[in-house]
């Protein structure tokens, strides 16, 4: 039940082009020469077998590696690479494929912690907490408990997460990077080790939050119906080539895809 | 079974977020003070007030300094002993400098000289963890130790190489030096206490402490929501070390009276350590927790069997403590990885959720 | 100026005019060295094969010797007590795996290492209890241990070199070379390097992790009890000893946490440096520099290259 | 019957009355993204009014019919409020009814316009809006996925604020339109139509004039002296007359606060958290809280349930003579004491009674033992007997005089009679005026000179002075033998066991009596835990003989009490079975109050009866069943039958204490 009003919106202005990005860890070639671009309001897939590159060209997005080559273009700025920070701050939000959630904290401090960027209150505030500081805190804390509602995690927004069960963690994670009402969030197999209901909940949510928030989503996942589905635009990777780039039918028509899932021998987990 | 929740709704955030959101946490707390201002002050001796609470309170400030640091921000540091130190010699050498300023400011000042140092040793925080970082720190800590010996101006060149407080006082009332009582100390060690423990929980209840925490939790995951590592961590160093500064600075000027370089040894570190590790790591009442079982158990030790008329010499008292000691450190991380705090906690919630076991 | 030259200047010409004094300097250096590196060995050992940063390992040293010197006291023939005093490394080992270790599996290493301070209280403690706290004289002649010192005539000067110098540094790289062997020829040995890299790996080997663990650890106390010996038979014992053996961690950290060699080699570094920073630029200092000077070089390391000499460059995965 | 002075005879009137009166005190909260949202009278005048004017502006008017759908939410009552300030009626229906039902409420009420809670309600109403001709525009709460839908008819609660806010400010003589339109109302008129799911057929709309519920409401205040400060839990369901009194009419009586769970299972938390001083609840809700706490306990550590098990016995001794004030000896007094601190006050405050004042229970029968158990914790828990027709109030329990069998004294300004046939009747200000668009059983159940027929049988206890009821009055019937058979009667007794949830006795015309038994999942299952039976299913647990066992134990106490009461000796049980599927409304089992349809069952699992009448030890069934989502499926099992030996009645006769 994909909205006709994102259709519209995915041929939107590009928000995030990556040109000719390649990266190499020692003798070994994640990424080489990819390049594919994300359009504002749109759901973008990266699929490929194990070992494509997926995470790696993620990673590059906002700023983990260095890639040797190549250049990414984000909001009309060229730049040679990215560091966490300044994609954080230019509002490029982020899950992992395996959960990289504060396990110590609660789920609302987590997603508090998205907050961070946008609280300013400076340290003799935060020494006292009250007056300014505490009028933050509660203004935030408010648009946190929406992202909490909206995610239908109420019921344990004070346990600690490490003692939830991987589905909630990942929302939790979901909601962290939320809490930062990013311009383009990255999901990295957001559905990966998840059951079927956990699958349908994780879907609709990604769907509303593209309706609801606008927001510019690129996401990596195995199950390829979801991407089908999901998706308005399709970008496919192997052995850390572009092999294809298009509309889901496009690609699932495409010769190279079909070898690179069904001749190859290395895994295809779709 | 003693709380009773009904009717305890919130209907703002600011209540929500309260540190003590329920009633009876409250009244507990109320009590408590009361018990530490009013209470103990007049009952107090000189032994409790001078023997067991003035140290265990500024043995608690410490812990909670080093808390901060390695229980929030998840940086392990074997420096607190420097640290102390730092803040006690900052705070011979302002007083003397500048005898007419009140002490106790002078006293709160020190920590940021210890803070200036904290930072400074921090610096390596960036590129190291864990560990490496704990050598690093060690490194601050000997070198420190070094210059308490060897830098004669540090402590103003008296031949014993040692602190020697002076008689200070507050609107004519003596604070420190040997005229000044026990009481007098003990309140103002409490009242400082008190203060930055507020402080303290107002940091790590708000954004602050939740950088910290994330940094600790999953520092990548910190930095993709756009938290500054270097930052965060050096502002761990700094609070951490302006804590142990202040409680560096009291533990000299109103608790000893006069100190050596050796006061604030490695062994030092390792004790306030021990303090947060049995304590609970992460959590201020922990740092209490650990403070008054590391330091009052020894107390006990040589009071217990004198209390039985056995005689005991205070060597071997010295010696039973570090195997008590020892056994106990390994068995609450075997038990209770999490330390006092936690089976406090524990403790609290069934008594929230009595009758019921869950 | 005048300081510039103080600093970078004198110290060589002294070097230059005193050939004698430079060597004995460095021979000093070599043998503390040496000490340091045994030192850093048992931790290389305990982290490699159980990940354990094994704070208590220069306690471990005191421990071993005085039980030594304790025992011998008591009137136990030397070397009966050597033996005996080798029986009470395996207990602790075995005590340190079964009520400690395996309890604390899966603990974050965290845990694990200040566990391992809780070990170093508690034989601070026990030694004292038991042997008492004060300084004892290693019974070396009765170990036939050589004493006296050759005195070499040369270098416009004389450099001595004491007999028990000697013999430490020849029995410390006996004992690594018998390590070396132990690791790379033995079943046992190829198993805790299998260990090192993956826990299913040295099951596969058929050698259960506790075993490994009592192994290891028990390997460590037999490298404390020799350094405990050598480090005695040259001052004496006491559990100053145990400040002195955090020098390990400095070594470590150039040397690398869980490399045999680089324990070896960062020991020397850190030996030979500090005594000749001592010995040249001290006195600038007023002296003393030795306790810290050794750190400050390991900081310098950690900012500059912090996988230390040998240690593989960590890369981190998301 | 004394009626009340015009300028309070309507709810906006007092609604205006309250903001003027004690506008700063909460009138309303809702526990909504993560704390207690509250809304002070001013402030829920303000929102009335702001969506009264947008309905006015959508077109609704005086005299129309809209219906409200949902779970109790702040928004729901004011739009009760902001209608009836226009003169339209409300109509609720149940958030859980089936479209079938919603289907049949919306069209006979020919409601012109609903206001909803969120996309599930829409779905409902969407899907058969065909059949109603007469609906409008769907105004909805909770916008969450209702993004894509068709907003021409769809339009969100605020904005429908926003229309009346931009209304009142846009035009100056608005505001003063909307009071006098307030004013126009008159006591006399009709307030709302609450449709009954009668035991047995389709629903009625019962229509009651404000000047019904609201001198019920004042009757109902000063009798229990409610007051401003009263705290109140809205849980259960909107279109319930009893939830229409006790969070609507009698907060807006007596200026007190009525508070919204967050979700409808995080009600006793919420509970918790409110601390509510006067709490209302069916039979059921109690046996829930106390099964909940009986499993619990049984996981509890032996010393913590010995200590538990002996301060209930002190409770169950002394408890409900010291709550009456009764005199008792010191011991106990220090008992209770230790236990209240132990025990009773832990425990009433993990259920969030702590605080309660008054707490009714109503609708059936409530089991003695549940009852003791309350009252032994202090708990001031009463027994009221109500209808719709009589806008609830028809008899309760003054404080201080409470019986367990009884359900109290004819309510303020209200007439009893039993009729000849011993049926009920009563008299009161609070009587209906119809049944909507339905004269004949209006005529049916009201005579001319005002009484109603309560369709209950019962009699005043001569002993307490106050109303007993047995059974439904059509129910009672006797065996062929002549003895009496008050199947409801006996139903209660076995549902007073925590094993067992819905019993249904059979036996009018039959040569004796039997029963078919519904399971509690929660106490079963957890019997079955700590016996470790192995079950897969509830068909596999219910058909467990084990449970049979037990629950042929139940009965055979049952059957004993029985012998003790002359009258009913004859009707013990002889034959029971456990049914294999929980008796659910969706299946139309149940009436949405939970009341057994017990014609409807009979029919249903007709094979079941024959073959208890036919002596068979087992029986094949097939039923069909309707899931959540509303399609059907069949199940189908074979139910084993029991036999029981009947007691003989004691020599001496009377009822034993």
């Amino acid at each position: 039940m994909r909205a006709p009003s994102s259709h519209e919106l995915a041929v939107g202005e590009v928000l995030l082009a990556v040109e000719d990005v390649s990266l190499s860890f020692g003798g070994v070639r994640a990424l080489s020469e990819v390049s594919f671009n994300i359009r504002k309001g749109e759901i973008r897939a990266i699929i490929g077998p194990n070992g494509a590159g997926k995470t790696s060209m993620l990673n590059v997005v906002n700023g983990f590696y260095q890639p040797q080559s190549g250049r990414i273009v984000f909001k009309g700025e060229t730049r040679s690479q990215m560091r966490p920070y300044a994609a954080a701050q230019g509002g490029i939000a982020r899950t992992f494929q395996n959960l990289a959630l504060f396990r110590g904290m609660t789920t609302l401090d987590n997603i508090m912690a998205g907050r961070t960027l946008k609280m300013k209150r400076g340290f003799f505030w935060q020494l006292i907490r009250h007056g300014p500081a505490l009028q933050e805190e509660i203004e935030h804390r408010r648009r946190v408990e929406e992202i909490i509602d909206f995610l239908e995690i109420a019921s344990i927004r004070r346990t600690q997460v490490g003692r939830l069960p991987y589905g909630l963690q990942k929302r939790v994670e979901l909601g962290r990077a939320l809490a930062m009402e990013p311009d383009l969030l990255l999901l990295d197999e957001p559905m990966a080790g998840m059951n079927l209901e956990e699958k349908e909940d994780m879907s609709r949510f990604i769907i509303d939050v593209n309706q609801q928030y606008g927001t510019t989503i690129a996401l990596i996942e195995h199950d390829i119906g979801v991407v089908m589905d999901l998706s308005d635009r399709v970008v496919v990777l192997d052995y850390g080539r572009r092999i294809a780039d298009g509309t889901p039918d496009e690609v699932r028509r495409d010769k190279n895809v079909i070898r690179a899932y069904l001749g190859e021998p290395h895994g295809v987990s779709a | 079974m003693l709380y009773r929740e009904a009717g305890q709704y919130k209907t703002s955030y600011a209540a929500d977020m309260a540190v003590f959101p329920i009633l009876q946490d409250r009244i507990g707390l109320v009590v408590i003070l009361f018990i530490a201002f009013v209470v103990l002050p007049l009952v107090g001796n000189e032994f409790l007030l001078n023997a067991v609470l003035i140290p265990f309170l500024i043995f608690s400030l410490a812990a909670i300094g080093l808390n901060l640091l390695t229980g929030y921000a998840g940086l392990l540091s074997l420096g607190t002993g420097a640290f102390m130190g730092v803040g006690a010699y900052a705070c011979l050498k302002l007083t003397t400098t500048l005898p007419q300023v009140d002490i106790v400011v002078w006293i709160l000042v020190s920590g940021f000289f210890s803070a200036a140092v904290g930072v400074l040793f921090g610096l390596p925080s960036l590129r190291i963890k864990g560990f490496y970082l704990a050598v690093a720190t060690l490194a601050a800590q000997f070198f420190l130790e070094w210059c308490f010996i060897r830098v004669p101006w540090l402590f103003n060149y008296s031949v014993s190489g040692a602190i020697e407080v002076p008689l200070r006082t507050f609107m004519g009332i003596p604070i420190t030096g040997p005229t000044a009582t026990p009481l007098t100390r003990y309140l103002v060690v409490l009242s400082i206490v008190t203060v930055m423990t507020w402080f303290a929980s107002n940091l790590v209840h708000g954004r602050i402490g939740r950088m910290w925490m994330a940094v600790r939790d999953m520092d990548l995951a910190a930095e993709l929501i756009g938290i500054r590592l270097l930052r965060t961590k050096l502002l761990a160093f700094a609070v951490s070390s302006f804590y142990c500064g202040v409680a560096g600075a009291m533990l000299v000027f109103l608790w000893y009276g006069g100190a050596e370089a050796d006061v604030f040894a490695v062994d030092q570190s390792f004790l306030v350590l021990f303090m947060i590790i049995i304590g609970g790591l992460g959590t201020l009442i922990g740092s209490f927790f650990g403070a008054a079982l590391i330091y009052i158990l020894p107390i006990a030790l040589r009071a217990i069997p004198a209390a039985f008329g056995l005689p005991i010499r205070p060597a071997t008292a010295e010696q039973m403590t570090f195997v008590i000691v020892g056994i106990l450190i390994v068995a609450f991380l075997v038990l209770e990885p999490n330390g006092l705090a936690r089976l406090w906690q524990i403790g609290k919630q069934k008594l929230r959720i009595w009758p019921f076991p869950y | 100026m005048d300081i510039l030259h103080k600093i970078f200047i004198e110290p060589f010409l002294q070097m230059g005019t005193a050939p004698d004094l430079l060597v004995q300097t460095l021979w000093d250096g070599l043998v503390s060295g040496v000490l340091y590196s045994l030192i850093a060995l048992g931790f290389v050992l305990i982290f490699k094969a159980s990940g354990v940063f094994n704070f208590a390992q220069g306690i471990m040293v005191v421990f071993a010797a005085l039980t030594l010197v304790g025992l011998h006291e008591h009137g136990v023939p030397a070397f009966v007590a050597l033996g005996l005093t080798v029986l009470v490394m395996f207990a602790l080992a075995f005590g340190v795996e079964r009520l400690m270790l395996r309890p604390l599996v899966n603990q974050s290493s965290i845990i694990l290492f200040m566990a391992t301070f809780g070990l170093t209280y508690l034989l601070i403690g026990l030694g004292q209890l038991v042997f008492g706290g004060d300084p004892k004289v290693m019974i070396a002649k009765d170990l036939y241990l050589p004493s006296g010192a050759i005195e070499y005539k040369g270098l416009g000067g004389f450099v001595s070199l004491q007999k028990i110098d000697i013999a430490a540094v020849i029995i410390a790289s006996l004992m690594v070379a018998v390590l070396a062997v132990f690791f790379q020829r033995t079943r046992i040995g190829r198993a805790l390097r299998a260990v090192a890299d993956s826990h299913q790996a040295a099951l596969s080997v058929g050698i259960s992790l506790e075993q490994i663990w009592v192994i290891v650890w028990f390997a460590a106390g037999i490298v404390a009890l020799t350094t405990g010996i050598m480090w005695g038979a040259r001052s004496e014992v006491s559990f100053s000893l145990q400040i002195i053996a955090l020098k390990a961690l400095p070594v470590l950290i150039l040397g690398g946490f869980t490399s045999i060699p680089g324990a070896i080699v960062g020991g020397l570094i850190i030996g030979i440096g500090e005594k000749l920073g001592e010995f040249y630029w001290g006195p600038l200092l007023g002296g003393g520099i030795e306790s810290w000077l050794a750190y400050v070089i390991a900081l310098g390391f950690l900012i500059f290259r912090p996988q230390g000499l040998f240690g593989e460059k960590l890369i981190e995965r998301i | 019957m004394r009626s009340i002075d015009a300028d309070l005879d309507t709810l906006p009137k007092l609604l205006i009355r309250n903001a003027a009166a004690i506008g700063k005190r909460p009138a309303i909260r809702h526990k909504d993204l993560g704390i207690w949202q509250t809304w002070t009278w001013r402030e829920m005048l303000e929102e009335v009014r702001a969506f009264s004017v947008g309905l006015a502006e959508l077109g609704l008017e005086r005299g129309d019919k809209f219906s409200i759908v949902g779970s109790n939410r702040p928004r729901l009552y004011w739009a009760i409020c902001a209608g009836q300030a226009l003169g339209a009626v409300p109509v609720p229906a149940y958030a859980d009814a089936v479209a079938e039902e919603m289907a049949y409420i919306l069209a006979h009420s020919e409601a012109t316009l609903a206001v909803v809670e969120d996309q599930e309600q829409v779905d409902k109403i969407i899907a058969i809006s065909d059949r109603l001709p007469h609906l409008g525009r769907l105004i909805y709460d909770e916008p969450r996925g209702l993004k894509d839908y068709d907003h021409t008819r769809l339009i969100a609660f605020e904005d429908v604020q926003r229309i009346g806010r931009n209304k009142l400010a846009s035009d100056p003589q608005c505001l003063r339109r909307w009071e006098a339109g307030v004013a126009d109302g008159k006591g006399s008129d009709l307030a709302i139509i609450l449709y009954t799911s009668g035991t047995t057929g389709r629903s009625k709309g019962v229509m009651l004039t404000y000047q019904n519920v609201i001198v019920t409401a004042r009757n109902a205040n000063a009798f229990d002296r409610l007051g401003q400060r009263e705290e109140v839990v809205a849980y259960l369901p909107i279109a319930w007359i009893g939830d229409h009194i006790f969070s609507y009419v009698q907060s807006y009586a007596a200026g007190y606060c009525v508070n919204c769970p967050e979700t409808p299972d995080t009600v006793i938390d919420d509970r918790r958290e409110i601390g509510t001083t006067y709490a209302f609840a069916p039979p059921r809700v109690y046996e829930n809280l106390l099964t909940l706490t009986m499993v619990r306990m049984a996981d509890a550590g032996r010393l913590k349930r010995k200590l538990f098990d002996f301060f209930l016995g002190v409770a169950r001794r002394w408890g409900e003579q010291i709550l009456d004030g009764e005199k008792v000896p010191l011991r106990a007094r220090v008992l209770y004491a230790i236990g209240d601190l132990l025990v009773y006050g832990p425990l009433k405050n993990r259920f969030g009674l702590s605080r309660v004042r008054v707490a009714y229970t109503a609708g059936e029968a409530i089991g003695p033992e549940i009852f003791r158990f309350y009252r032994g914790l202090g708990l001031n828990l009463k027994q009221l007997y109500g209808q719709t027709e009589a806008s609830v109030y028809i008899s309760a329990q003054p404080d201080g005089e409470i019986d367990r069998e009884t359900v109290g004294k004819p309510s303020p300004e209200v007439e009893i009679k039993i009729s000849e046939s011993g049926e009920v009747l009563f008299r009161s200000p609070g009587v209906f005026i119809g049944y909507y668009k339905d004269p004949e059983k209006t005529a049916e159940v009201r005579t001319p000179d005002g009484w109603v027929h309560t369709g209950d049988a019962g009699f005043i206890d001569p002993k307490t002075g106050q109303l007993k009821i047995i059974d439904r009055a059509k129910d009672v019937g006797r065996l062929k033998d002549g003895t009496l058979f008050a199947p409801k009667y006996i139903e209660n007794k076995l549902k007073f066991y925590p094993n067992i949830r819905e019993a249904v006795a059979l036996g009018a015309g039959r040569d004796f009596v039997c029963v078919m038994v519904n399971i509690d999942l929660t106490a079963v299952g957890s019997w079955a835990e700590r016996n470790n039976v192995v079950y897969g299913s509830y068909q596999e647990l219910a058909g467990n003989p084990l449970v049979y066992a037990m629950i042929a134990q139940h009965i055979d106490e049952l059957n004993r009490s029985l012998a003790e009461e002359p009258a009913m000796a004859g009707a013990q049980i002889r034959r029971f079975l456990v049914l294999h599927k929980e008796l659910d409304p969706d299946d139309g089992e149940l009436t949405r109050t939970q009341k057994i349809r017990r014609g409807f069952i009979a029919e249903r699992y007709a094979p079941l009866v024959d073959a208890l009448y036919s002596g068979a030890t087992a029986a094949d069934v097939s039923t069909q069943v309707t899931f959540e989502d509303g399609h059907k499926g069949m199940i189908t099992a074979r139910v084993a039958i029991r036999d029981m030996q009947p007691h003989a009645a004691p020599a001496q006769i009377g009822r034993a204490a």
